[in-house]
């Protein structure tokens, strides 16, 4: 698969990237072909983004080549590349939060009339964009002010209307759900179609056999290998990307946990806009799951339980006692802990330690007398790491020298440490890779089993099937649907090997009913 | 030459010339009569007092005997500004105080190049200006502003370095911390300080100087202090320009361990009052009279209102203070009894 | 603390969250009409006098409107002030010796070289532009110190003076133009070009205006020229205004000047600003002291008076939007 | 401020990466070893002349502290030096009034009420405390100067001046018993409280500190009433040193403290800092005065040196880290 009669798109070799003593990237080739969909896979922390990263020309590599249509690139600068002809849509996202949606999609080639910058046409043209893509996203609010999922949405229209002869890709999807993934692949499928190299970096294995056309694995830093996809399958993808056998949520055992005694409870729980007069109960050792269209009440439901917002309506019962939680305070004190959606501005403090950071919320739990014990801190960071498999070079490393997926471990990581009665996920393996994905829903399960309560909010169904006893389904703010999990099975061959594809067929034509409204 | 007479002279008539030269005139020849008063009540003028800075003894006995002269003459003071040493503040401070159409302006310019077309703008329009210490450049008395009156600058410095010539027995050496800026108050005590001490104190030399620039003169004055002492140990007096500085002296005299040494200075502040009274380094200090120098300059704005042909240039002698006769200088300078917190020191 | 506060607490620095667009309008307007109704006998609201709020606060303005672009990229310039006070002193002795021209090349040379070395420390060795500037406000001013003795320097040329802040055009003083123009140029430029922009997105977030392909050292070089300039186009204008140079001319602007834009909606976190509302802030600021010394109050309670005035405003438009 | 994740991703790259951490303990040795070269024949050695750096270094030391915690929350107070010459001024009006007990109880009383307001404006009302604490400053330094009529008020005590400042414990002095009191427990708080620990993160992020439970609104408030409290100290050991209270003193303290504050690797952007690093970059200062004063160079000639000896101590620090 060498030797192709016009120049390769992308043509990297050898490229090393050394970060001090971290080798993240050890003499990887990568080959992409004009008009084809090349997926990058791999653990977290293997090393795709830095290589992307490089191709964007934002990061110099320690060594090696790289060549884009055949022209090598000289100086490794942003200029030099998209001059080249690279765009990319970045993991942890190139938006600016203080600049409006529209100033933000057009950044660095605004358009102008005569030398003024014409914001109108900026816009409206933003607007066209967003409508392509099937969104309704308020072009001229500030980046800060709007949700996780409208700023992925944001990055990609951003990556993706920059005229390109090679896009980038860099876990595009994990805030978006089923539609905006549609949507965003018919463009690539265009893209592709008039000769457009697509490099295409996801965990979810099935949005890879959907999309791509060849794929190269890297783990450690190492190239692995490099192959069509119909070389591939599930299984032995996955074998290639971790490094042993695994079905990934398919080997998750949902064994039943013993149902116990309720302990959240929320009664006509409404925010200012969303969500609107939500009823949940949540029992001792069991996993609910929150499904919903991007957009859909979700995430605000999770900030009104954690208190980050005040409820306008409602009340709150943990335990069979009524609580008000004011504030993220009164939540941890009631036994609720959160994981955030947006890890890089909820989830740590980018610059400080690992070690810091996990013991954040704890601090109560390592300290005596208001004195924090570092002996105990250490011992949390390190039980926090190995629990979770946190790949950095030490407890001391800073958050932002985290790979994105163990980035997002560390947030969890954080979280479990305060072991909750009630622990709400949202969006929890956002960026997780495909071995790590079923460790987190079976450490979920066994959260369950020894007597928690768990509600995950998540836009991955098949991580909601796994992980979850009973799904709630949300739309426009409401809880519309209550499914209990072995509804979805299917009852002629619950033990099928492609079960999940099966319950998640039926939980998507569920969601999409349940756009109607309530049918209860 | 000697010492003692020169000092005793320093007091009695004043050695300064006036900004152009002109020879002064004692504080006794300005008066007003009753029936002068009387005109001037009628008039309902209004004056305001422009300051460099307000934030010191001297420009607040300045400012009181302005405001208890104007007092008797019926005179009401609708502004006191602060210039904080900064020209382009005070030149906005002149500006905005013409708005209100003063018929008098007291001031003292923070720099005599600077502020003169303001002060010009302000004569034009017909203000009767009286400055203290020092005048705008290219402005003429009689013409452009009715007069000048200053306290014997020079005779201060002479005084100062007389004092501590005499505490020093004549022989010895010494440091000066002088004001680092040019303005021309400052400028001729240290001018003054230097030649005195050379004419009549052939044995005691000036071995350190060090200026100071502020905001915080008195931590400047005391790192120059202790800088000296440690630099030059044989150093016996140190001459500070005015009493904030002086303050700085004295901690860095004792912080240092040196309450042998004969500190002197211009001007009379309770610290250095309290620290001379105690018997501690400050040795003796030359004061000016303030609150007579803003009576003098009251009167002469009178002058002004009734054209009647006033001096050019008005002095009041320095008053050379030493324990001895600290109590009676004070109400001197100040037209109160010496405070209650320099009787205890005494 | 309430959660209301924490939450107003966390919005407050938010740049352009919409309070701080507006807080000046509100605050100017109120306070103007409280000074007009109290102050008319005193002659508040005679034109001249109002000029002089102008007159006074112009050159403030001036630099308030580059420390807009300053601050817009999340760095500082503490050197604008002592930058003033040295451009005026190169501008007094150059024209001595080259006339007036020569002056003026000596003037803006000072604010190219300064900015020059404040754009090459900070963005070329990497030291923070806070100490940066700070350490090059005490070179400046005493290098001015030092060429000038600390003497003023007198400047006779009228034309000169006239031109730079001394004189008027008609009824309408020089230095309400100069503030007019730098202020109109420097609002098209932050609001409708690709530079302002680049600023605005380098004090956002600097990785992702890298990312998305803005040479972020180049602009801050450059907004940090752009101070240098200006100030020592305040410089020439104290000059003009004073008809001399001085090295303690401009002394503290730099705070004064930094507090104009943050009034007017910077913020010092960097990717919001504008500069009406830096030109309104140091309005503002010339309001308040104009009528504070018209009231006649001593200058102790004038301090007091224009601290207290400053919260309330603030806090009344900030009260407003809640 | 809200865009933390904007604001870490920006900050990322300086604060706590180590050269800020050395910064100022290689150029505090260089410097040392220069001017011990150079100075020693001019007593620069002299166990006196270290003590009087110390002097002279000590009440800036002590505010410094504070301020470490209130720029590691990324707030700012501009109003210490203001608030140090009230405090003076306050407990030297109490002593005369109430005794020494009484007078202690003036100045630090000051501390908190200031504290309080500051607080108060800032996290409760939401005004950036970029203004609070200028508008403080104004109003701090008004009242001091209104109720001492500008005039210095002299404390005849000796106890008190031989406690705060003035006097030695045999030969140490007291300021440096304050300076390093005051230093360890602001160095064993930041390090290793629970508060120290809120502290820094709500500066790093104030967004993830709310999500983890720290009530970010309470702990700026504590920070700034610390910082104000540390004012007021620096207020009564003024006081003490110079037997007098006076609105001047403490007179631009304000940057001098965040000066070295931000010497000792402090971030303005909040979330990273050391107690030791902000004392550092006083007594780094302090240092570069005395030197100066010793070789006699004229005050312009001071600050000009000043201005490039700390850009070639941090540079140089810098370029060792590259
Ligand atoms: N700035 C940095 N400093 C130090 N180490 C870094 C830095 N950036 C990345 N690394 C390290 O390089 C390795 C690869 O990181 P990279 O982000 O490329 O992983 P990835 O494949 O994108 O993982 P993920 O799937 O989680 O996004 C990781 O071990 C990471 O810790
Ligand atoms: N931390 C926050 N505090 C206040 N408002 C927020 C916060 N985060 C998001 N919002 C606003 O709340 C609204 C809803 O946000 P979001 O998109 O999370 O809604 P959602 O429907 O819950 O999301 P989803 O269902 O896709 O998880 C958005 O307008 C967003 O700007
Ligand atoms: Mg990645
Ligand atoms: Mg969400």
């Amino acid at each position: 698969m060498t030797a192709t009669a016009f120049p390769d798109a992308v043509r990297m070799t050898d490229v090393s990237k050394h970060f001090g003593g971290v080798r993240a990237l050890d003499g990887v080739s990568l080959d992409v072909r004009p008009g084809e969909v090349h997926a990058l896979l791999g653990e977290n922390g293997a090393g795709k983004s830095t290589i992307l990263k490089i191709l964007r020309g934002v990061q110099p590599p320690t060594s090696g080549t790289v060549a884009i249509g055949g022209t090598p690139l000289t100086t490794f600068t942003a200029e030099a590349a998209r001059a080249a002809g690279v765009s990319m849509a970045f993991q942890e996202m190139s938006l600016v939060p203080t600049l409006t949606v529209a100033q933000n999609v057009f950044l660095d080639r605004e358009i102008k009339r005569g030398a003024l910058i014409d914001d109108r046409a900026a816009i409206a043209e933003s607007r066209r964009l967003f409508a392509a893509m099937g969104v309704a996203i308020d072009p001229t609010r500030r980046v800060a002010d709007i949700p996780a999922g409208h700023r992925q949405l944001t990055e990609i229209v951003k990556a993706t209307s920059q005229p390109c002869k090679v896009l980038v890709l860099d876990e595009p999807t994990t805030a978006l759900s089923a539609n905006e993934v549609e949507r965003l692949f018919d463009y690539v499928r265009q893209l592709r179609s008039r000769g457009v190299a697509v490099v295409y970096v996801s965990h979810r294995m099935d949005e890879i056999f959907r999309i791509a056309d060849r794929a190269t694995v890297l783990r450690d830093g190492k190239h692995v290998v490099t192959a069509p996809l119909a070389d591939f399958t599930l299984d032995s993808m996955i074998a290639a990307i971790i490094g042993r056998r695994s079905r990934g949520f398919s080997d998750v055992a949902r064994g039943t946990a013993a149902i116990g005694d309720v302990l959240l409870e929320a009664r006509g729980l409404s925010g200012q806009v969303k969500p609107r007069d939500v009823d949940i109960t949540l029992r001792r050792g069991e996993v609910v799951g929150v499904a919903g269209l991007l957009g859909s009440g979700r995430s605000s439901l999770a900030r009104l339980l954690c208190g980050v917002q005040p409820a306008a309506a409602g009340e709150i019962r943990v335990k069979g006692e009524p609580v008000s939680i004011a504030s993220p305070r009164d939540a941890i004190r009631a036994g609720i802990a959160l994981v955030p959606e947006d890890r890089a501005r909820q989830g740590f403090v980018a610059f400080h330690s690992v070690e810091s950071n996990v013991a954040l919320p704890n601090l109560a739990a390592v300290s005596k007398g208001g004195f924090v014990d570092p002996r105990r801190v250490a011992a949390l960071a390190e039980a926090a790491i190995k629990r979770l498999r946190i790949k950095t070079d030490s407890r001391g490393a800073a958050v932002r020298t985290l790979s994105g997926g163990n980035a997002q471990k560390v947030v969890i990581a954080k979280w479990l440490a305060t072991e909750p009665d009630v622990l709400i996920l949202d969006e929890p393996t956002a960026g997780i890779d495909i071995g790590s994905k079923s460790e987190i829903v079976t450490l979920i399960r066994d959260l369950a089993r020894d007597g928690k309560a768990v509600l995950v909010l998540s836009s991955e169904l098949q991580e909601l099937l796994a992980a979850c006893d009973r799904i709630l389904v949300m739309s426009d703010g409401r809880v519309v649907r209550d499914i209990a999990r072995h509804d979805l099975d299917d009852p002629g061959n619950p033990e099928s090997v492609d079960a999940l594809q099966h319950a998640e067929q039926k939980l998507n034509q569920a969601m999409q009913e349940a756009r109607g409204g309530p049918a209860r | 030459a000697d010492a003692a007479a020169a000092l005793k002279a320093v007091g009695d008539h004043v050695m300064s010339l006036g900004p152009n030269g002109e020879k002064p005139e004692p504080a006794s020849a300005v008066s007003l009569t009753d029936g002068e008063l009387a005109t001037i009540k009628g008039k309902h003028a209004k004056a305001a007092i422009v300051m460099h800075y307000a934030g010191n003894d001297w420009s607040q006995a300045q400012i009181q005997g302005l405001k208890a002269e104007f007092g008797k003459m019926g005179v009401d003071v609708i502004a006191v500004t602060d210039a904080g040493f900064k020209p382009d503040k005070q030149v906005s401070d002149i500006e905005t105080v013409l708005a209100q159409k003063p018929d008098i302006i007291v001031s003292i310019p923070s720099d005599p190049t600077a502020t003169a077309t303001e002060y010009k703008a302000a004569a034009a329009a017909g203000v009767k200006l009286v400055f203290m210490d020092n005048v705008p450049k290219g402005m003429t008395a009689g013409v452009d502003y009715v007069s000048v009156v200053s306290a014997d600058n020079y005779g201060n410095g002479v005084a100062s370095a007389l004092l501590l010539g005499q505490a020093m027995g004549g022989k010895g050496d010494v440091g000066l911390v002088y004001h680092a800026a040019d303005f021309f108050v400052t400028k001729q005590r240290y001018d003054a300080v230097k030649k005195t001490l050379a004419d009549y104190f052939p044995d005691i030399h000036v071995v350190a100087e060090q200026g100071i620039g502020g905001p915080d003169f008195a931590g400047d004055a005391e790192k120059a202090a202790g800088a000296m002492l440690v630099s030059h140990r044989s150093i016996k007096g140190i001459w500070a320009v005015w009493d904030v500085p002086a303050e700085g002296v004295v901690a860095a005299a004792s912080t240092n361990g040196r309450d042998d040494l004969i500190v002197t200075n211009c001007d009379l502040g309770e610290n250095v009052a309290i620290a001379m009274a105690s018997d501690g380094v400050i040795k003796g200090l030359s004061a000016q009279r303030p609150y007579d120098q803003g009576v003098t300059e009251a009167m002469l704005a009178g002058y002004g209102l009734l054209g009647k042909a006033a001096p050019a240039y008005v002095a009041l002698p320095a008053l050379p203070v030493t324990k001895a006769n600290l109590a009676e200088a004070w109400s001197q300078v100040y037209h109160q009894p010496v405070t209650a917190k320099i009787k205890k020191s005494m | 603390m309430t959660d209301a506060a924490a939450l107003s607490a966390r919005k407050a620095p938010s740049p352009l969250s919409n309070w701080r667009e507006f807080i000046i309008y509100i605050g100017f307007v109120v306070i103007f009409a409280i000074f007009a109704a109290t102050l008319g006998s005193r002659g508040f609201l005679d034109p001249n006098n109002l000029l002089n709020i102008v007159r006074q606060t112009a050159i403030i303005a001036v630099v308030s409107v580059a420390m807009t672009f300053v601050l817009g990229t999340a760095e500082i310039d503490l050197s604008v002030g002592a930058v003033a006070g040295l451009a005026s002193v190169a501008t007094a002795m150059g024209m001595d010796h080259l006339g007036i021209a020569g002056g003026i090349l000596c003037g803006l040379g000072t604010g190219v070289a300064v900015g020059a070395v404040n754009g090459w420390l900070t963005t070329g060795i990497g030291i923070p532009s806070f100490l940066t500037t700070l350490a090059m406000m005490g070179i400046a001013r005493g290098v001015a110190m030092w060429i000038s003795a600390t003497a003023a320097i007198p400047i006779l040329d009228k034309p000169y003076a006239a031109v730079f802040g001394g004189g008027n055009l008609g009824p309408v003083p020089s230095l309400l133009l100069w503030m007019v123009a730098v202020g109109a140029v420097g609002h098209v430029v932050l609001r409708r070009t690709t530079f302002g922009r680049r600023v605005l997105a380098t004090g956002g977030n600097e990785t992702s205006a890298r990312y998305s392909g803005v040479d972020t050292a180049a602009i801050k070089f450059k907004v940090l020229m752009l101070s240098s300039v200006a100030a020592a186009l305040a410089g020439m204008l104290y000059a003009g205004r004073l008809h001399s140079g001085r090295f303690q001319f401009g002394e503290g602007d730099e705070l004064s000047v930094i507090a104009a834009a943050v009034l007017g909606g910077t913020s010092l976190f960097g990717g919001a600003g504008t500069v009406v509302g830096s030109i309104m802030g140091a309005l503002l600021i010339g309001l308040i002291n104009n009528g504070l010394v018209l009231m006649g109050l001593e200058f102790s309670q004038q301090l007091i008076a224009r601290g207290a005035i400053i919260i309330v405003a603030v806090a009344i438009s900030q009260t407003r939007k809640r």
